[in-house]
């Protein structure tokens, strides 16, 4: 058993309007980032997994984010895995 | 022994290794450096918050304890407090507030009360600043972040923007809560062979020494030696409530006390001190969330969310029970025992040990030198004959009404739930706050208010002059002040005639105080709030508490009838000093504001409270920011209604319609009341201004604009 | 009528749910922790009140969703008995996927709490039975994550069955973008499942049950329910 | 002038209380992925910029981090450079 540590990214489905992306999108064109053009915010979470392989710590994760992690209605994700 | 690293005075270690009859070790050292600080120690105040007046009939619990407790009669008591989280919201402005309305929702929490509204006073400098768009949205989402998740409504505040705020915006933040006269919960009733249990949150590495942080000036370079900020977790908070609850409900708990400033040691020693006892704490009992923390550590960290319970032993598997089922983390520390002797024990080993009362009380009072500002009378200097007349009245009014402070604070107070616990009769938007208690008649109305500008000016009158503005505001809607909380926001008290100017609002504050018999019930100092840009103004925060008997004694404001007669009551001649109108004209601060006369704001008081019980008015509000056209403003706009307003002017048309200060308020009284209202203000200068009638509001015929084109907070119905 | 109200931990609108419920209909109101696995037999109503389940920290509702007690819940929910979600109470039902769709952050990414008015779409629901087609109601809002959204196909499917209950409004009881306090998809504040028996709403009707509090326009809510539970007893 | 497509990846430095981490690691564990040993969340933001070189779109978006996106105080970031 190995500890892996698992990188998943959480993004706003395309075509769901991200309303603090924007915000903050506003906010930093009024602060003079002119060359920005365009801010979308997601999630970054991390996990610590103990798994006996790469894979399966991988499906592991991605059974999280299917029973908690993730809105699938809004939201879609990848998952990255490195070991420790 | 380098005792000035830890932030110790000489005279300060000197008391120190004297009492202790040896050298303080670095562990001790450390601890004094924060239970001594300014934060904690009150050292430069102890003396001065002693000129307030402190007793009454309807104060159950004043100074001294957690928060303060007043009577709302059938043995039900209001506890309340305001405190300042200055620091660390200039610092980290969302983390900082968010924290600092955390903190003092424990303070009314450890009388076994429950939180049941919050006020916010919030000091911002200029809007065009550079940092104060984000110093402001910061703070006001950390308000209303933790509030809202916590749940108890944030029902009021003050709102102010000055420019001596830029770099030093201030925070302070009220909370008041509801407890059975009998159910009070004491920090001095713990007794030798008891328990004490630490509940909520994990110790991590939070806020270390912040109490220190607090007590001195911010400088720009700050950021390497900042502490590491406290994070608040609003969702552990509203678990520790109901599990705090749940355990006094089940008279499991012999004493409580919050965690606030300097963590487990103040909460543990200030038991301890004050009910007598001593105490030995095993640090390593202690759940940490970082695993290598060491005993100093521990024992400053100011990790949010815990509290500190003292437990008959019997009782203690009982108290495990409530706190598994509210999942938060409870253990053991150590005990409380015979003597004073408090110490600290890290694995097996004695890490620290003093007299309990000497972290507490034991600090060296300084008594800073004052003196008087010499530019205070230059100050005064205002004729206002050589200020010349708005030429265009409706712009002045319009820009009056649209000045930052002056205008609507709705953009933050939308923010924030107003309503939850559905208790709130009258929420933010409204000059005092209302709340009803379920199953009874009695309603609980508050203020929470300041002056800066007037205390900068003439610190005593201003002084007294915040306080009765609450007084006033709360008079007026029929609720008899009951008690108040203030917190004293002063630059350096280093500074002799920064010193001198606190001393004299108190003193003024005092005096009101006095006069109107409204007790000081708790509070709250911070000092040192400058920056190399500058001091900020002297800002004392008012929260006054007072009881409404029953609804149909409270008296509301923006309730104009059409037909209505329109009074002013109070001294006609008000003051430009420090007013609105005259910051807005010059862009600077003079004049000299009223005396306070104490005779007639009492005769004021009484007769407001008089006038609401009769109902004999439709709508009253205390005349105040902005002066008696702004309140005219106001009523009219909330009350959809214009008006017919023309009067005798016994002085410049200005000074009486923009001109601020002493006891006045503006009333609408029907027609057929008139005889009735002008019997129970007889004795007491009145004015007849005109009559509700349209949808124009006109004032003496310089003022006529349409009431709907007025800025005005939303209305939906 | 039997009502049970769900806490969660980290709810703060539970007690005002029970404390209107009783108040305006007198009825047997009873608390329900999260842990427990039933709630009490007999149940008319399950109301998920109100607050910040879990902190609403990851998304709100998301983890009440997933918390012991729902499976109970849910088995209510498909035997036909009413459910009702309010504020964060809806944002748990669409997170169980009782309810379609999702409620984002607000146009405006911030809270908001203020009185709205609503216009009373359906009154073909047990929930709206007492309110008139196209009424106007007023009654506060308070949330950061209102903003209700779904797929195009999902909104048109929602609205052809008749779904939205309620819709943001204006006092004439136009739905435009200004009485939108929250950019939800058609202004809609209420939806109802296909059942008919499971309401999820962001608005809050136990926060306009008093006059003392400035409007009585949800008592109306409360007598719907009752009635419909009278109707269908005899 | 290239459009640079700019990850950001913002976590709680070391020792900050991790709120919500704490919340949903919990809840993970009574949905029964016992063999999870620790969340941690942060945010992932995705930026799009407008800029000469990589090393400029890195610039500015680092830029962009220490005027708004990051409190230093008690977030710490990486960013990754993609181009378009
Ligand atoms: N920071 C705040 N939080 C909540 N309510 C606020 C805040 N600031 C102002 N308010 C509300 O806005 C209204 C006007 O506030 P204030 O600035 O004191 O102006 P006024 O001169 O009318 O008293 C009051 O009802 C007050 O409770
Ligand atoms: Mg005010």
């Amino acid at each position: 058993m190995t500890a892996w540590h698992v990188h998943v990214y959480i993004q706003l489905k395309d075509g769901v309007l991200d309303t603090q992306g924007k915000a903050v999108e506003r906010s930093l064109h009024s602060l003079g980032h002119d060359s920005l053009q365009a801010v979308k915010i997601g999630k970054y979470v991390q996990l610590w997994i103990n798994a006996d392989s790469e894979q399966s710590a991988r499906q592991q994760a991605v059974r999280m984010c299917d029973d908690l992690l993730v809105n699938g209605i809004i939201e879609q994700f990848s998952v990255e895995v490195e070991g420790e | 022994m380098d005792f000035r690293r830890y932030g110790i005075r000489e005279e300060e270690y000197l008391a120190a290794r004297e009492a202790l009859g040896r050298e303080p070790n670095e562990c001790e050292l450390r601890i004094l450096g924060v239970m001594w600080s300014e934060h904690c120690s009150y050292k430069s105040t102890k003396h001065l918050l002693k000129l307030f007046p402190n007793k009454g009939d309807k104060v159950v619990l004043g100074p001294g304890e957690n928060a303060g407790i007043v009577d709302l009669g059938d043995g039900l008591g209001a506890a309340f407090k305001v405190e300042s989280h200055n620091h660390p919201s200039a610092v980290a402005p969302y983390q900082g507030a968010a924290t600092g309305v955390g903190g003092i929702i424990r303070d009314i929490l450890a009388l076994g009360a429950r939180p049941v509204a919050s006020m916010d006073g919030l000091f911002f400098g200029a809007p065009g600043h550079g940092k104060t768009a984000m110093l402001s949205s910061g703070i006001v989402r950390g308000v209303g972040d933790y509030g809202n998740a916590v749940g108890v409504p944030t029902v009021g505040g003050k709102t102010v923007y000055d420019p001596s705020y830029n770099e030093n915006p201030l925070l302070n933040a009220f909370n008041l809560g509801l407890v059975r006269l009998d159910e009070i919960v004491s920090s001095q009733t713990a007794k030798p062979g008891q328990l004490v249990v630490l509940l909520g949150s994990k110790t991590g590495r939070d806020g270390i020494a912040g109490a220190a942080f607090a007590s001195v000036e911010l400088s720009d370079d700050a950021k390497a030696d900042r502490p590491s900020i406290q994070i608040g977790d609003p969702f552990a908070e509203k678990l520790l409530i109901e599990a705090c609850l749940e355990l006094q409900a089940k008279r499991l708990i012999v004493s409580m006390q919050d965690m606030g400033a300097a963590g487990i040691t103040s909460s543990s020693s200030e038991v301890a001190a004050k009910s007598g006892v001593g105490m030995v704490l095993a640090f390593d009992k202690v759940p940490l969330r970082a695993a290598d923390m060491e005993p100093w550590e521990i024992a400053l960290s100011e990790s949010q969310e815990r509290m500190l319970l003292i437990v008959e032993p019997r009782h203690l598997e009982e108290v495990m029970a409530v706190a598994e089922r509210w999942e938060l983390d409870c253990a053991v520390i150590g005990e409380t025992t015979e003597g004073d002797g408090y110490s600290i024990l890290f694995h097996g080993e004695e890490v620290a040990s003093f007299p309990a009362s000497l972290v507490g009380d034991g600090c060296p009072p300084i008594h800073w030198p004052a003196r008087k500002p010499d530019n205070l009378e230059k100050g005064w200097e205002l004729d206002v004959e050589t200020l010349p007349l708005p030429e265009d009245w409706n712009e002045t009014l319009l820009s009056l009404l649209s000045e930052p402070s002056l205008a609507s604070k709705e953009w933050i107070y939308d923010q924030y739930d107003s309503m939850v616990q559905t208790n709130t009769v009258r929420g933010p938007g409204h000059p005092v706050s209302v709340l009803r208690i379920k199953g009874r008649e009695t309603l609980v109305a508050m203020v929470l208010d300041a002056d800066p500008w007037k205390c900068a000016l003439d610190p005593f009158r201003g002084g007294a002059e915040a306080v009765a503005r609450t007084v006033r505001a709360l008079a007026v809607a029929g609720a008899e002040p009951l008690g108040l909380t203030d917190c004293l926001n002063f630059p350096s008290p280093e500074n002799p005639e920064q010193y001198w100017v606190m001393m004299e609002c108190i003193k003024g504050m005092a005096a009101c105080c006095e006069a109107l018999q409204c007790p000081v019930v708790s509070g709250n100092v911070s000092l040192y709030n400058e920056s190399a840009a500058g001091a900020i103004l002297p800002t004392p925060v008012i929260g006054t508490v007072g009881v409404i008997p029953s609804v149909g004694q409270f008296l509301p404001s923006g309730r104009w009838h059409d037909g209505d007669v329109l009074f002013q009551v109070g001294p006609c001649i008000p003051s430009l000093a420090g007013s609105q109108y005259l910051l807005m004209r010059e862009g600077r601060n003079r004049g000299r504001p009223l005396e306070f006369l104490p005779d007639v704001e009492a005769g004021f008081v009484r007769r407001a409270l008089k006038t609401a019980r009769d109902g004999v008015a439709s709508s009253g509000r205390a005349v105040a920011g902005g002066g008696l056209a702004v309140a005219i403003a106001r009523e009219a706009t909330e009350s959809g209604l214009g008006a017919v307003v023309s009067f005798e002017i016994p002085t410049r048309r200005d000074v009486l319609l923009f001109g601020e200060g002493g006891a006045r308020a503006l009333y609408s009284v029907p027609m057929a009341k008139v005889p009735l209202f002008k019997s129970l203000w007889r004795g007491f200068p009145l004015l007849e201004l005109g009559r509700v009638q349209g949808a124009e509001l006109e004032i003496n015929g310089v003022i006529s604009v349409p009431v709907d084109t007025l800025p005005s907070p939303r209305r939906i119905r | 009528m039997k009502t049970a109200v769900i806490i969660f931990p980290g709810s703060n609108c539970d007690q005002d749910v029970l404390y209107a419920v009783r108040n305006t209909l007198g009825t047997e109101v009873r608390a329900v922790w999260h842990g427990e696995r039933e709630i009490p037999d007999g149940t008319d109503l399950v109301i998920l009140p109100g607050g910040f389940s879990y902190g609403d920290y990851l998304r709100c509702g998301a983890m009440a969703a997933r918390s012991p007690v729902m499976q109970a819940v849910i088995d209510h929910g498909r035997r036909g008995g009413l459910l009702l979600g309010i504020c964060n109470g809806f944002q748990v039902l669409t997170e169980t996927r009782l309810l379609p769709g999702a409620l984002l952050t607000n146009r405006i990414p911030a809270f908001i709490c203020r009185p709205c008015l609503l216009r009373v779409e359906s009154t073909a629901t047990p929930f709206t039975s007492m309110y008139a087609e196209g009424q106007v109601v007023q009654f506060p809002i308070a949330h950061a994550d209102g903003r209700y959204t779904l797929p195009d196909d999902e909104l048109k499917a929602l609205e052809d069955r008749g779904g939205v209950v309620f819709r943001y409004c204006d006092g004439a009881g136009n739905v435009t973008e200004e009485s939108n306090p929250n950019g939800a998809m058609n202004g809609i504040a209420g939806i109802v499942n296909e059942g008919g028996n499971i309401l999820g709403l962001m608005p809050h009707p136990e926060r306009a049950s008093e006059a003392i509090l400035g409007g009585v326009d949800g008592c109306a809510f409360w007598r719907s329910i009752f009635s419909t539970l009278q109707e269908r007893r005899v």
